[in-house]
């Protein structure tokens, strides 16, 4: 094969990503104050220093993080033990499957809908337990929705994202159970042994990749935030819309700033991620397909 | 620990595999699964150590049923063709795997991974990354692993199909000493025919799903109990004829043997035919191909249907075409019941 | 061979999809263009447009007025004029940010022309020179139909229209409650005080800054503070603050007996509607001031709710059609919005949808009048008379997202120690 | 021979799972016919076919729209296979300069919140009169879907390698036919798979779609998003029914061409 077949195969993925990294830097000027329509022209760092500077942003911050970081967590470890589920139970194909596939393609404002009609005070499972005499007034069912706890946002966000976890990971964590899993039952290890000696830390890389979508999608994500949060303080992405909403337009520059720290911190995250993964990689040798 | 199988019988997919296998291997005895590729051999081995469930038909290891038994605690270990190492773990981490999960205590497993390593001589190995070493030190690193699990059964699925010749021949001979010397009872898994006829106490030949026969090496290869085992080991012309009062009668040769009466096929092997120069022969040499060490003679009968092979050690200054005469080793003629 | 099928099989698709959907691109600007002469009179307006088409941008949540909009007026016009009404649904700040996004890029020829807005969109759409306009003054119906001295004519949130934007239709604040569940009605913030002591936990409102929570706690402020000092009050939110400091310990007051003790406010009015409707909460609030009767036709609502106002009134605006700067079709537009403010299509508008018109009554021809009296409003809601009397002009648009700042630090999970 | 203890406790988890994500799927379903559902029955106090009707009124074009939005998410998906075939094969078998860049390339769209780059993008495509266009759209969604598919692809083809191929090359196939006729059907079950998932992702974009396609080129969630942000649960749930009905189907019908094009039915387990 010729030295230039790569080159040529990489060109609609080099163009795309040409564009897509114009398109940001251009969104990210905007958020320096630049916007010509508006004729706001001077660059400016006060955009970002009045946003950081802003009572609500640092509760904002801690509220997004806190509801993407449990939930992708949580999904990490719910969406393992589904993955296993699946493997150790020889599903690995047929009808479980596509029901797990509906969850994914179902989008976030939908999810958003029937995790109304579901958790609210006046939801089906406070109906339930009225039902069933648990609790007398639709105030004594816990506050799910609209509250600090996040709990409404994080079950939302569990109910997609445990089956994209498994998804994501089913094929690599059956592979190596069919060989690695095998050998080393016979070795002596019970199933249990052998899924967290052999199996887990093998699909780790696949359940880390995961966790690393899933985070950086629901730190950045404002649709179940809006629909599901409390009022104040607002996950940081809502607060970014409710800036990009703002009837004066040259309010922009704050939603954009607000948007631009959304991306800096979503990019330390995945620095980290990186920085681990290859860290692991080199002490523990890459693996090869087994 | 002596293993016995019986009437075991397993389908995959719905394909029936094995058909009702007897077999009883005694403790300490090494023995060969011997025959061709798809014949089920790696199947029963994998039966055997509970990886497969079979559809009927029972597992005794030391008088007790394994059927109950889960894999990891049946001590059935298996050494894999694609060797199957843990790629996270090093040389020393992979060997001492079992005896972490047997629970013995870190110090102790480490310790008794370079006792191992030595074993196979392997020493220094010990912190190597796996994809560091070459394909004999792998098959040898998994070896000394199923050695720490300290097996009751040892079960080899054609673990030295994948190195070269010469590797081969050590491997083997590291095997038999490390069974002698911990006296395991072992079941090699091979379509090698000499691998088993050099290694094994007892061959057992496998076809499509059956066991033909189960014997000393010496006697399947002396008297095969039918055409197909062999032919496995030795190709050769047969003769039709009937034994009666100890006399084989064919069309071509008469031969004093005494095997009860009845209709028999003998197997004249090149190894069992002499041949020397002779005018007056009444063969004649077709074609003399050159095997290394000894000549592989083709002689035809003149004006007949009979072919034979013969091996030719010595130089003689046969050439093709020289009629020549033929001479019966006996004791090396096979006769089977038709 | 059948993988060579497969892969002309696959590229067929390609092909397929990106051609078919393609052709929808070349309707988009060119053949659309309307070069429009300045000082052209209605009529040559009428005849320029004849052929074309115009769009129409504006929220699309409401199935009601999407179906009128189609089903009733674009037929009219297409029969009339010849144009073609193409209704797209775009929330407004999408709305301006395409046309911000456009002038930016220097796009004269856009692909909007009727925009749906008011308030403090409005405002800044004007502000930052997106709108074209004026152009009222061209439109016959303008002077024949509307009250040109009509505070709400002149005045958007209390900045000047200048001709920039047509009224479209009236909406106001209006409340609505369960009688059989509520049989009585809070007239001011005193007895509202005391309706939601009564009923604690079943009261709440949209959080700020949602367009009709917004509208309520402005006119709780101009129940308590009066709304005079706001029309010319600077925006500056120290002196806003200050001004509305009596109407803040109000709402810390109300917080003890709200809906969740009011530490949380559902995001969106949607979201009190339903739960007015699951029967979670006791009163819900719309803009539209017929809510009532067009639930109870839907069926959403039942049948014994009622509409309910304050006695000082409640917030009442109206909402505008304005015409794209780079509008590719500025005439058509124009012929468009002057079909809207006629007496018959603002008739229609009511009867279907029940939106208070824009005209002015007295402008009315004796025939048209009767046509208004005659529309039958439906249950549970105020006449036009009624609503009229009581509505209270809005405040001005800069300082709107003040009070919006305001409420969301003094008055969210606050309570008066 | 399995141990009963813990694969009951995993089949177990497993219904579990499934009950999760059906039960809602019945909810939304209800809703959509749903009039009043007030508390505490626990189904709809009355029903109408108030949403049904909405959805088939001719005057909202719902299903032309629908299906013009199908076939765009289809290209899409298409074009988005074939670049992340493209782009896999690439960095397996080759060596090239910015290799580990097209990685973070395509792992970038997942980084940077849809707001920024569909601002940033929005005036650029308008000089290139790309906005209001399908193209554009397509361009857009396409790189939404790309760190999926190469993902996918990548992992398929590390799996599969290059051996058989160049043995293809030994018996004489040329390189292109010795992809189609070795690789490619190999590589058929991540195709389905990529196909699928950036079918998913460009079928569900909301904000993109509406920047950057100017309400010229209408996808469904543009009708769907506006009835379920605003809260009405019966009409947000009838496009909701139509949004997942439509996917499946589509997703039987690309199961079922590029399934028959598969001709042995047994699995190709590589690894």
């Amino acid at each position: 094969m010729n030295k230039k077949t790569p080159y040529i195969l990489i060109m609609p993925i080099v163009l795309l990503g040409v564009l897509f990294i114009y398109g940001v830097a251009n969104g990210i000027i905007q958020s320096f104050g630049y916007i010509p329509a508006f004729n706001l022209r001077d660059l400016s760092l006060d955009y970002y220093i009045k946003v950081i500077k802003s009572p609500t942003f640092l509760d904002s911050l801690k509220v997004t993080l806190h509801i993407s970081l449990i939930s992708s967590i949580l999904a990490a470890v719910l969406g393992t033990i589904l993955t296993a589920a699946l493997v150790y139970t020889g599903h690995t194909e047929g009808k479980i499957i596509q029901v797990i596939k509906l969850a994914i393609l179902i989008p976030h404002t939908i999810v958003a809908l029937f995790s109304i009609s579901i958790l609210s005070q006046n939801g089906l499972l406070a109906r339930l337990l009225y039902k069933l005499g648990i609790i007398s007034t639709q105030g004594d069912f816990p506050l799910l929705l609209y509250t600090k706890n996040n709990i409404g946002i994080i079950l939302g966000y569990l109910w997609k994202e445990v089956p994209f976890v498994a998804y994501f990971s089913l094929s690599l964590m059956a592979s190596i159970n069919k060989t690695l899993g095998e050998a080393a039952e016979n070795l002596g290890a019970s199933r249990l042994k052998s899924f967290i000696h052999i199996t887990l830390p093998l699909s780790m890389p696949a359940i880390a990749k995961a966790f690393l979508i899933i985070l950086t999608f629901s730190f950045g994500a404002y649709d179940l935030p809006f629909l599901l949060g409390a009022t104040v303080p607002k996950a940081l992405p809502v607060q970014a819309h409710v800036e990009y909403i703002h009837p004066d337009l040259r309010h922009r520059p704050y939603a954009m700033a607000m948007n631009g720290l959304i991306l800096l911190i979503t990019w330390l995250m995945a620095g980290i991620y990186y920085l681990i993964s290859n860290r692991k990689k080199l002490k523990g040798g890459s693996h090869e397909r087994a | 620990m002596e293993l016995e199988l019986k009437n075991i019988s397993v389908t995959l997919s719905k394909k029936e595999i094995l058909k009702s296998i007897n077999l009883r291997v005694e403790d300490g005895e090494f023995i060969s699964l011997l025959g061709a590729s798809g014949c089920g051999k790696s199947t029963l081995l994998k039966t055997i150590a509970g990886i497969i469930k079979q559809r009927e038909g029972s597992i005794l290891l030391g008088g007790k049923a394994l059927d109950k038994v889960p894999p990891h605690k049946r001590r059935t270990v298996i050494v894999f063709q694609d060797f199957r190492l843990f790629p996270h773990m090093t040389v020393a981490e992979n060997i001492s795997f079992p005896l972490k999960m047997l629970g013995l205590h870190k110090d102790k497993c480490r310790e008794r991974a370079v006792e191992l390593l030595k074993k196979v001589k392997l020493e220094g190995f010990k912190d190597r990354h796996v994809d560091e070493i070459s394909g004999g030190q792998k098959q040898r690193v998994v070896l000394a692993r199923a050695l720490a699990a300290e097996p009751v059964v040892l079960l080899l699925d054609e673990p030295f199909s994948s190195l070269d010749i010469n590797l081969r021949k050590d491997m083997r001979e590291l095997v038999l000493d490390l069974q002698k010397e911990y006296k395991i009872t072992t079941i090699l898994v091979t379509h090698d025919k000499e691998e088993a006829l050099t290694m094994s106490d007892r061959i057992a030949f496998m076809h499509n799903g059956e066991i033909l026969q189960y014997d000393t090496p010496e006697n399947i290869f002396k008297n095969p109990v039918n055409t197909i085992v062999a032919d496995y080991f030795a190709e050769g012309t047969y003769i039709s004829g009937e034994i009666k009062g100890n006399r084989f009668i064919s069309r071509f040769f008469n031969v004093d043997i005494n095997r009860d009466d009845g209709k028999y096929k003998c197997l004249i092997r090149p190894s069992a035919l002499k041949v020397n120069k002779a005018e007056d022969g009444k063969f004649q040499v077709v074609a003399k191909i050159y095997q290394g060490d000894n000549y592989l003679l083709k002689i035809n009968k003149i004006n007949s249907s009979l072919k034979l092979e013969s091996i030719l050690n010595e130089p003689l200054d046969i050439k093709e075409g020289d009629k020549v005469s033929i001479e019966l080793d006996k004791d090396k003629l096979i006769f089977i019941p038709e | 061979m059948k993988r060579k099928t497969l892969l002309i099989f696959l590229l067929l698709i390609a092909i397929l999809t990106a051609g078919c959907s393609k052709n929808k691109a070349s309707l988009n600007d060119n053949e659309n263009i309307v070069e429009l002469d300045p000082n052209a009179d209605f009529d040559a307006l009428v005849e320029q447009a004849r052929g074309t088409t115009v769009t129409f941008y504006g929220w699309g949540g409401d199935e009601n007025r999407n179906r009128f909009l189609n089903e009733q007026l674009a037929p009219k016009l297409k029969e009339k004029y010849d144009i073609t009404l193409e209704v797209v649904g775009m929330d407004i700040d999408n709305i301006l940010a395409k046309l911000a996004g456009e002038k930016q890029a220097g796009l004269e020829k856009g692909s909007i022309d009727m925009i749906w807005i008011n308030g403090e969109n409005f405002y800044s759409a004007k502000e930052n020179d997106l709108l074209f306009g004026p152009f009222t003054h061209k439109l016959p119906n303008f002077d024949k139909y509307i009250d040109t001295e009509d505070e709400e004519v002149l005045y958007d949130f209390g900045f000047p229209i200048e001709g920039y934007e047509a009224p479209y239709g009236k909406a106001q604040l209006v409340f609505l409650n369960d009688s059989a569940v509520t049989p009585e009605t809070p007239r001011n913030t005193q007895e509202f005080l005391e309706f939601c002591k009564k009923y604690k936990g079943k009261v709440t409102y949209a959080a700020l800054p949602d367009f009709t929570g917004s509208a309520f706690v402005r006119t709780l402020i101009y129940d308590i503070v009066g709304h005079k000092q706001f029309l010319t009050m600077e925006a500056d939110k120290e002196v806003v603050k200050e001004a509305i400091e009596p109407a803040l310990e109000y709402l810390r007051e109300l917080n003890k007996y709200l809906w969740n003790q009011g530490k949380t406010f559902p995001a969106t009015n949607g979201e009190v509607d339903n739960m007015f409707q699951d029967g979670e909460l006791v009163m819900a609030m719309s803009y539209g001031p017929y809510a009532a009767a067009v639930g109870i036709e839907k069926g959403v609502y039942k049948d014994t709710v009622r509409t309910f106002v304050f006695d000082n009134g409640t917030v009442g605006n109206t909402n505008y059609i304005a015409i794209a700067k780079n509008s590719p079709n500025k005439a058509g537009a124009m012929v468009v919005i002057n079909e809207i403010i006629s007496a018959e299509t603002q008739a229609a508008q009511f009867e279907a949808l029940k939106t208070l018109p824009v005209v002015a009554y007295d402008k009315l021809s004796d025939e048209e009048k009767a046509r208004f009296d005659k529309v039958d409003i439906g249950k549970g809601v105020l006449s036009q008379d009624e609503l009229l009397s009581k509505r209270l002009p809005e405040m001005p648009a800069n300082i709107v997202p003040i009070i919006e700042e305001i409420w969301l630090e003094e008055v969210v999970g606050k309570y008066n120690e | 021979m399995k141990e009963p203890s813990s694969n009951k406790l995993l089949k177990l988890f497993l219904y579990i799972t499934v009950f999760a994500i059906l039960a809602p799927m019945v909810i939304i379903t209800l809703w959509a016919f749903t009039n009043q559902w007030s508390w505490p029955s626990l189904l709809p106090t009355s029903y109408s076919l108030r949403a049904i009707k909405e959805i088939f009124a001719p005057y909202g074009n719902v299903f032309p729209i629908l299906l013009s939005s199908i076939f765009l998410s289809l290209t899409v998906a298409l074009l988005s296979a074939i670049i992340a075939i493209m782009a896999a094969r690439a960095v397996v078998f080759y060596d090239f300069f910015g290799k580990d860049l097209i990685d973070f390339i395509s792992m970038a769209p997942n980084l940077v919140p849809s707001t920024v780059f569909a601002m940033g993008i929005h005036v650029a495509f308008i000089k290139m009169s790309l906005a209001n266009t399908p193209l554009g759209v397509i361009i857009v969604n396409l790189i939404y879907t790309l760190p999926y598919t190469i993902n996918i692809m990548k992992n398929l083809t590390e799996s599969i390698g290059k051996d058989l191929e160049q043995q293809a090359y030994v018996l004489g196939a040329s390189p292109w036919k010795a992809f189609l006729h070795i690789s490619f059907p190999l590589l058929l079950p991540g195709i389905i798979a990529s196909i699928t998932m950036a079918y998913i992702i460009s079928f569900s974009q909301y904000f993109v779609t509406l920047l950057i396609g100017g309400g010229k080129v209408m996808t469904f969630s543009m009708i769907m998003v506006p009835f379920i942000a605003k809260g009405d649960r019966t009409l947000g749930s009838a496009y909701a029914l139509v949004f997942v009905l439509s996917t499946l189907i589509v997703f039987g019908l690309i199961n079922l061409i590029l399934k028959k094009f598969q001709k042995r039915k047994e699995k190709y387990n590589w690894n």
